[in-house]
């Protein structure tokens, strides 16, 4: 039975992709590159994304809606495509497993303090194996299950947290280092948009292709102005200082919702929105290198790897960053999501582009 | 029929002789020379030579027919030179029988005629004939009258509830569906009970593929005995290792009336009330059939009561545990201050105590259920006298958990369908132990793996969560909400 | 660690039993060899009796291809 | 799916196995909500005042124990400090509900930086906590005479702090993270309540203190430490607290008693506005305040009648000039112990960056030297339910007698 998922549920992964990790990272992340200007960088950002969203689906599309693997195999050649495959799956491997890792982390610093992040971890992986197993549309479902969830707590954290807000904590607008700005908007974006070229290898599992581009551009670009909206509301509530010194700053936003002193020490809220976005990105990933390795190892049942792979990811989300984390960031995770979110996608656009004109010129 | 032939085949045959005596001998051979078999010899001649043996089972048949109808249309009916000629052609007692609307049928084999019999038709020899006859004479006094539904009552709506005789079943739904596209099919399961079963659906509404898959799945099954719907269930429901349940159940002729109307197929079972009706979805558990009797206003409220008691009586006790044990930081001061001081001084760990009190719960309700009315009030005050106000003023358990667990209690009872309470109570103490041993992140992995599993579940066919994942825009009218029924353009089927 | 191998030996009968049943007996096999060599490895790692970090060496091996931005970032 | 369902179970299974590591009973900790923090000889002196639930929400059977415990120890950090506690407590002490820090007047005065960390890294304790200052004594001694009014002393000396600061316009409500914020901003410096006790200490000590009609002990606030980065260099008082408020636009309500004709009026300021501007003319930098405030009459003590517009603009006036003699009177204090505790640097960096970038090195003594300008706009709005004195007439009263 081939499984489908439809663009509405397309667009809905790339908005829980998107969300992710980046919603508790990027308000630090800006905040040390922009100060007050962050959310400006945030907002920035979207405007870029469009383009890198475009590009991707333009990608996807001009190519007849092929699958990532196939379509690299088949614009670069056997051997060059495989490399090409290989930094691909190599780098979506990375993703789940620094993901799973960050989230281990803020689980085992915030809300389980004392349980062995091994507990965690492996808690975490099998559920995301169960969910792989079960193939893409059940995935999709439980994600469309949990997505107005998902949604309605963000809106109520904002308009809870909203009595809070300083306005003096934004200004000035716009009065700080223009380079800085121009290497936070790269470092963000590689957070953000450029992650998104794991889904790539989920589009040819969708069923109304043509869509796509209009469906991938509704998913994407609201989840980015919600997190320029909560880099805003960090900035607004917290300063700029605590934001760009907290590792958590969402957490911190929860913390200081107090209405009425009822409606107050709700912080599991933001737990929540990290946790399932986090499990959903991890989930994607995981199944586009369930793909990836199919496709290369071309076994019928791509089960047979999951529980493998789970091994390794376990292995590297448990202390492979432990002795890299603090400049892991900027200096290996951004350089790497630029060099596979961006120039490996525009090479391949590229090529099909020079190979449809070579064919059309042939042929005339 | 052929289901039962396929399996007699294998036994041995044995003929009809033409003495009716011998005949009568057979059978009752056969059939254990059980004390319910009645036997009445008559002549039908005037010497005595010819004679005839009617059979039957006293209990089954209707003794009005068999006086009036039976005997009174060979005695007084049929004059003398009609006896003659029926002594020598005893076909036309057939049609004798037929001319005052007694079917009879001429039956060559013993089983024919042993399955008749105890099917509560008379059957009878006539010597000289090597072949038996049987008469439509079932009478059924074991049945009671429709009366009110025990188990799903509504304050609006007919009250009138399934009996176990499945043709009053299948007229209580078809006095509701004046439609010639209402068909019905009988099938014949269990090769020692011989379960008359019919199902039943609006041809055109409902997709032809359902009707096949249910077809099929209902000849696979091979079963000696089908007592109840519920044994019809779990052979043609998909997935068996779930809590959840992927048949509906009611005795509510309305509810199966309006399932039908929905384009779904409902299986009725001879000899109980409760009739099936496939597919099912999720939310389907959470609609009450009065839902469609109120107000939209009032009913949409009311689903929207009945999902927040889905969450309650599944997550209530787990949460309590997650935030005493692991997050009292997201308690308020005071609140937590009042917890500390009901918990101090108690023996057990929160989930000992949260355990205790569900498993004693579970038993007061399962002994309420068991016991007669009168004493089940008892029941009821053992557990909230001794229960609720001894254990707390023992200091065994603390005055939140009693209102935990009661909250709990009450919530998985909103349920209009009762066999999912049980399912959200089972996964109740799953949570629990996640919340014991992993706080909140244990809460949310069961609630991932939870709808993990009901996305993949599927009920004929159709995706179990339907109108919410897979979202369907259309059916959100009739989901959580419940628009104005002309809201609703036109009669849509399930999928 | 006692429980991961516990576990890794009960998944990986559990899992054979699967792949076995779909009679598909190469793939049984590769799954047999990816398990013994990948889960006794990584439960002895998880378990710090060895130190086997798949992490560091990717990124020592991303490292010429990532290296130029990392000095526009290092600044 | 049946080995699905079977991975499900052995995972829950598993991971029931090995235990529940984080969990911790109601019963098995105990609830700080005041925290003190003292210097004794290069050692950090922790204090943490524990409620005992069963005397706060206990219905039935209340004993004669108090309701709070204070326990001490000592450590070379917090940390260490704290976990010291845990041989004198009887449970392990939690401290999420944390609500009050106090620090003893002589470690603000070395610094408060060394434990700020402590109290945002934690993972337990979280943003939400009020920091004051212990004038003139320790923490330990200031936490010894707090009354159990409400129970939980920590809450009742909060909602007297909010209670100050919104009805008489005194006080500063500084929550940690605020404080931390101030404290690491260049262009602020902190000020945070104090508190201090006045009576006979012996005796307010005892449980017996809250029994009495009149404590032997009080806690009063009305000072405001004012902080240079982390250290502690003076105190503003009463008046100069008020004009701090002002300043800062953090009256909500308060009162000002001005003279006229040899009586006192008692006005009640029923709002008030504060905008700050910075204004640079050609290298002339100036910094304008402009508050503008809605006035009541309180309390007529003199045979003054308001009967026309001119006694109307008489009374705002003098209001005008009482609170700009407040605002004078905080900012001279303020230049004089050298902080900036108004935030004008701030107001300099958000609205004109560029001078806020040449003044940033220096800013300490460019504040010195900042010339100020007050501009107050008092406004009446109403005189009470009253026209005209009952003074004024039991003075007719008197004469006739």
């Amino acid at each position: 039975m081939i499984e489908k998922i439809s663009v509405k549920q397309f667009a809905m992964l790339a908005f829980v992709n998107l969300i992710g990790t980046s919603i508790i990272f990027i308000p630090t992340v800006a905040a040390n590159y922009g100060e007050q200007n962050a959310w400006i960088i945030v907002l920035v950002t979207t405007f870029v994304g469009i383009f890198v969203v475009l590009m991707y689906t333009l990608l996807f599309l001009k190519n007849k809606g092929t699958n990532i693997y196939s379509l690299i195999e088949k614009l670069l050649g056997k051997k060059l495509g495989l490399l090409i495959i290989l930094i691909f799956m190599s780098y979506v491997f990375l993703n789940i497993s620094a993901n799973l890792w960050t989230v281990t982390q803020f689980i085992s610093v915030q809300i389980l303090v004392g349980t062995p992040s091994t507990v965690v971890i492996f808690m975490n992986i099998s559920t995301a194996v169960i969910a792989v197993r079960s193939g893409i549309e059940v995935l999709t479902r439980t994600a469309e299950v949990f997505f107005p969830f998902i949604v309605l707590s963000l809106i109520l954290l904002c308009v809870m947290v909203l009595p809070e807000v300083r306005i003096e904590n934004v200004l000035p607008i716009l009065k700080s280092n223009k380079l800085n700005l121009f290497l936070g908007g790269i470092s963000i974006l590689s957070f953000t948009f450029l992650e998104l070229v794991i889904l790539l290898g989920i589009m040819d599992d969708v069923d109304e292709k043509e869509k796509l581009n209009k469906y991938f551009l509704i998913g994407s670009i609201p989840a980015s102005l919600m997190i320029t909206f909560i880099t805003l509301l960090c900035i607004l509530v917290l300063g700029v200082e605590p934001t760009s010194d907290y590792t958590y700053p969402i957490y911190v936003l929860g913390q200081k919702i107090n209405i009425a002193s009822f409606i107050q020490r709700i912080e599991g809220i933001g737990a929540f929105i990290w946790f399932f976005t986090n499990f959903f990105k991890i989930c994607t990933s995981l199944y586009v290198l369930m793909k990836g390795i199919k496709h290369i190892t071309k076994t019928k049942d791509d089960k047979i790897w999951t529980i493998p792979i789970s091994y390794l990811i376990f292995s590297c989300a448990y202390n492979g960053y432990n002795s890299t984390f603090y400049d892991f960031d900027h200096t290996t995770y951004v350089p790497i999501t630029i060099i596979v979110g961006f120039f490996i996608p525009l090479l391949l656009f590229i090529v099909s582009f020079i190979k449809k004109n070579s064919n059309t010129f042939n042929k005339t | 029929m052929s289901f039962f032939q396929k399996k007699s085949d294998k036994k041995q045959n044995i003929n009809l002789t033409s003495n009716a005596a011998e005949n009568k001998q057979v059978i009752y051979q056969a059939l254990g020379e059980s004390a319910d078999i009645t036997s009445r010899t008559i002549s039908v001649d005037k010497q005595n030579q010819i004679s005839m043996v009617l059979l039957y089972i006293n209990g089954l048949v209707d003794q009005k027919i068999i006086q009036n109808m039976v005997l009174e249309t060979l005695m007084i009916e049929m004059d003398e030179q009609t006896k003659q000629e029926v002594a020598q052609t005893p076909k036309d007692i057939q049609s004798i029988y037929q001319e005052f609307s007694l079917i009879a049928e001429e039956l060559q084999t013993i089983e024919e005629l042993i399955l008749a019999i105890l099917n509560g038709d008379t059957v009878f020899f006539i010597d000289g004939k090597t072949s038996g006859f049987s008469i439509k004479t079932q009478g059924d006094q074991t049945s009671r009258g429709v009366q009110q539904t025990t188990t799903q009552q509504v304050v609006r709506g007919p009250k009138d509830s399934f009996t176990e005789s499945i043709d009053t079943n299948v007229a209580l739904v078809r006095k509701r569906i004046k439609d010639p596209n209402l068909w019905s099919k009988k099938k014949v399961i269990g090769s020692k009970t011989h379960t008359t079963v019919v199902y039943a659906y609006l041809n055109g509404v409902v997709s032809s593929d359902l009707v096949t898959e249910v077809e099929e799945r209902l000849s696979k099954i091979e079963v000696n005995s089908i007592l109840e719907s519920g044994n019809i269930e779990e052979f043609i429901q998909d997935e068996t290792y779930t809590p959840f349940p992927t048949v509906y159940n009611t005795e509510r002729p309305d509810a199966i009336a309006a399932g039908i109307l929905e384009g779904r197929i409902a299986i009725f079972v001879d000899g109980t009330p409760d009739v099936l009706l496939v597919p099912v979805l999720f939310k389907h558990f959470l609609q009450s059939p009065e839902d469609y009797y109120q107000r939209s206003d009032i009913a949409t409220l009311l689903r929207w009561l009945r999902t927040l008691a889905l969450f309650l009586s599944l997550l209530t006790p787990s949460i309590y545990i997650a935030l005493t044990t692991f997050h009292q930081e997201m308690i308020p001061t005071t609140l937590l201050i009042s917890l500390a001081a009901q918990r101090e001084g108690i023996p057990f760990p929160a989930f000992g105590e949260a355990v205790l009190m569900e498993i004693t719960f579970e038993l007061l309700r399962e002994a309420g259920i068991r016991l007669p009315t009168t004493i089940g009030s008892a029941i009821s005050i053992v557990g909230a006298l001794v229960l609720g106000q001894a254990t707390v003023e023992a200091g065994i358990v603390s005055a939140m958990m009693v209102i935990v667990v009661s909250l709990t209690a009450i919530s998985s009872f909103v349920f209009p369908s009762y066999n999912f309470g049980i399912s959200i109570r089972i996964l109740r103490f799953g949570f629990m132990t996640l919340a014991a041993t992993f706080g909140l992140f244990g809460i949310f992995i069961g609630l991932l793996l939870i709808v993990m599993h009901l996305v993949g579940l599927r009920s004929f066919g159709m995706p179990y969560l339907t109108p919410i994942a897979p979202f369907n825009k259309e059916a959100q009218t009739d989901t959580l909400l419940r628009l104005p029924i002309w809201k609703k353009t036109k009669q849509k089927k399930p999928n | 660690m006692f429980y991961l191998g516990a576990f890794s030996i009960l998944i990986f009968y559990l899992e054979l039993k699967r792949i076995r049943s779909t009679k598909n007996k190469k793939e049984s096999y590769i799954f047999a060899v990816c398990m013994v060599v990948v889960a006794p490895l990584l439960t002895l790692q998880i378990g710090e009796v060895i130190d086997f970090r798949i992490v560091d060496a990717y990124i020592w091996a991303m490292h010429p291809i990532s290296s130029p931005f990392m000095h526009l970032f290092n600044q | 799916m049946r080995n699905k369902l079977l991975l499900v179970q052995l995972i829950i299974v598993l991971s029931i196995l090995t235990g529940c590591w984080s969990s911790r009973e109601l019963t098995d900790i105990t609830l700080a909500t005041t925290l003190g923090i003292d210097k004794i000889d290069d050692e950090f002196q922790v204090t943490l005042q524990v409620l005992n639930p069963n005397e706060i929400a206990g219905g039935t059977n209340i004993t004669t124990q108090s309701a709070i415990s204070n326990y001490s120890a000592t450590g070379k950090t917090i940390f260490e400090a704290l976990r010291q506690l845990t041989k004198v407590t009887p449970r392990k002490v939690f401290l999420s509900h944390l609500r009050l820090v106090i620090y003893g007047e002589e470690v603000a005065k070395e610094g408060i930086g060394d434990s700020l960390d402590f109290l945002v890294r934690d993972h337990e304790l979280r943003t939400d906590f009020m920091v004051i200052v212990a004038r003139g004594s320790t923490a330990e001694q200031l936490m010894t005479i707090f009354t159990p009014l409400e129970k939980i002393p920590a809450n009742k000396v909060i909602s007297s702090i909010e209670a100050t600061h919104d009805f008489l316009g005194i006080g500063k409500l500084m929550y940690i993270d605020n404080l931390i914020n101030t404290v690491i901003s260049k262009s602020k410096q902190a000020v945070v309540t104090g508190a201090y006790m006045k009576g006979n200490m012996e005796s307010g000590s005892r449980l017996e203190n809250v029994e009495k009609i009149s404590p032997d002990a009080l806690v009063y606030i009305d000072h405001l430490a004012v902080f240079n980065s982390d250290q502690l260099i003076g105190w503003l008082n009463e008046e100069e607290s008020k004009g701090f408020n002002y300043i800062t636009d953090e009256v909500k309500n308060s009162l000002v008693s001005v003279k006229l004709k040899d009586g006192l009026l008692a006005l009640e300021i029923k709002k008030s506005n504060t905008s700050l501007k910075f204004k640079d003319n050609k290298g002339k930098t100036e910094m304008h305040i402009d508050i503008s405030s809605e006035i009541s009459v309180g309390d007529v003590d003199t045979n003054f009648r308001i009967e026309n517009q001119s006694d109307v603009k008489q009374i705002e006036a003098a209001v005008e000039t009482k609170i700009k003699q407040l605002c004078q009177l905080s900012i001279d204090r303020a230049k004089e112990m050298k902080a900036d505790i108004f935030g004008f640097g701030e107001n300099i960096k958000q609205y004109n960056y560029d001078k806020w970038k040449e003044w940033e090195d220096d800013w300490t003594e460019q504040f010195i030297d900042l010339p100020v300008k007050i501009n107050v706009s008092a406004n009446l709005e109403n005189s009470g339910v009253i026209k005209k004195p009952f003074f004024y007439k039991i003075k007719e009263n008197r004469k006739e007698d």
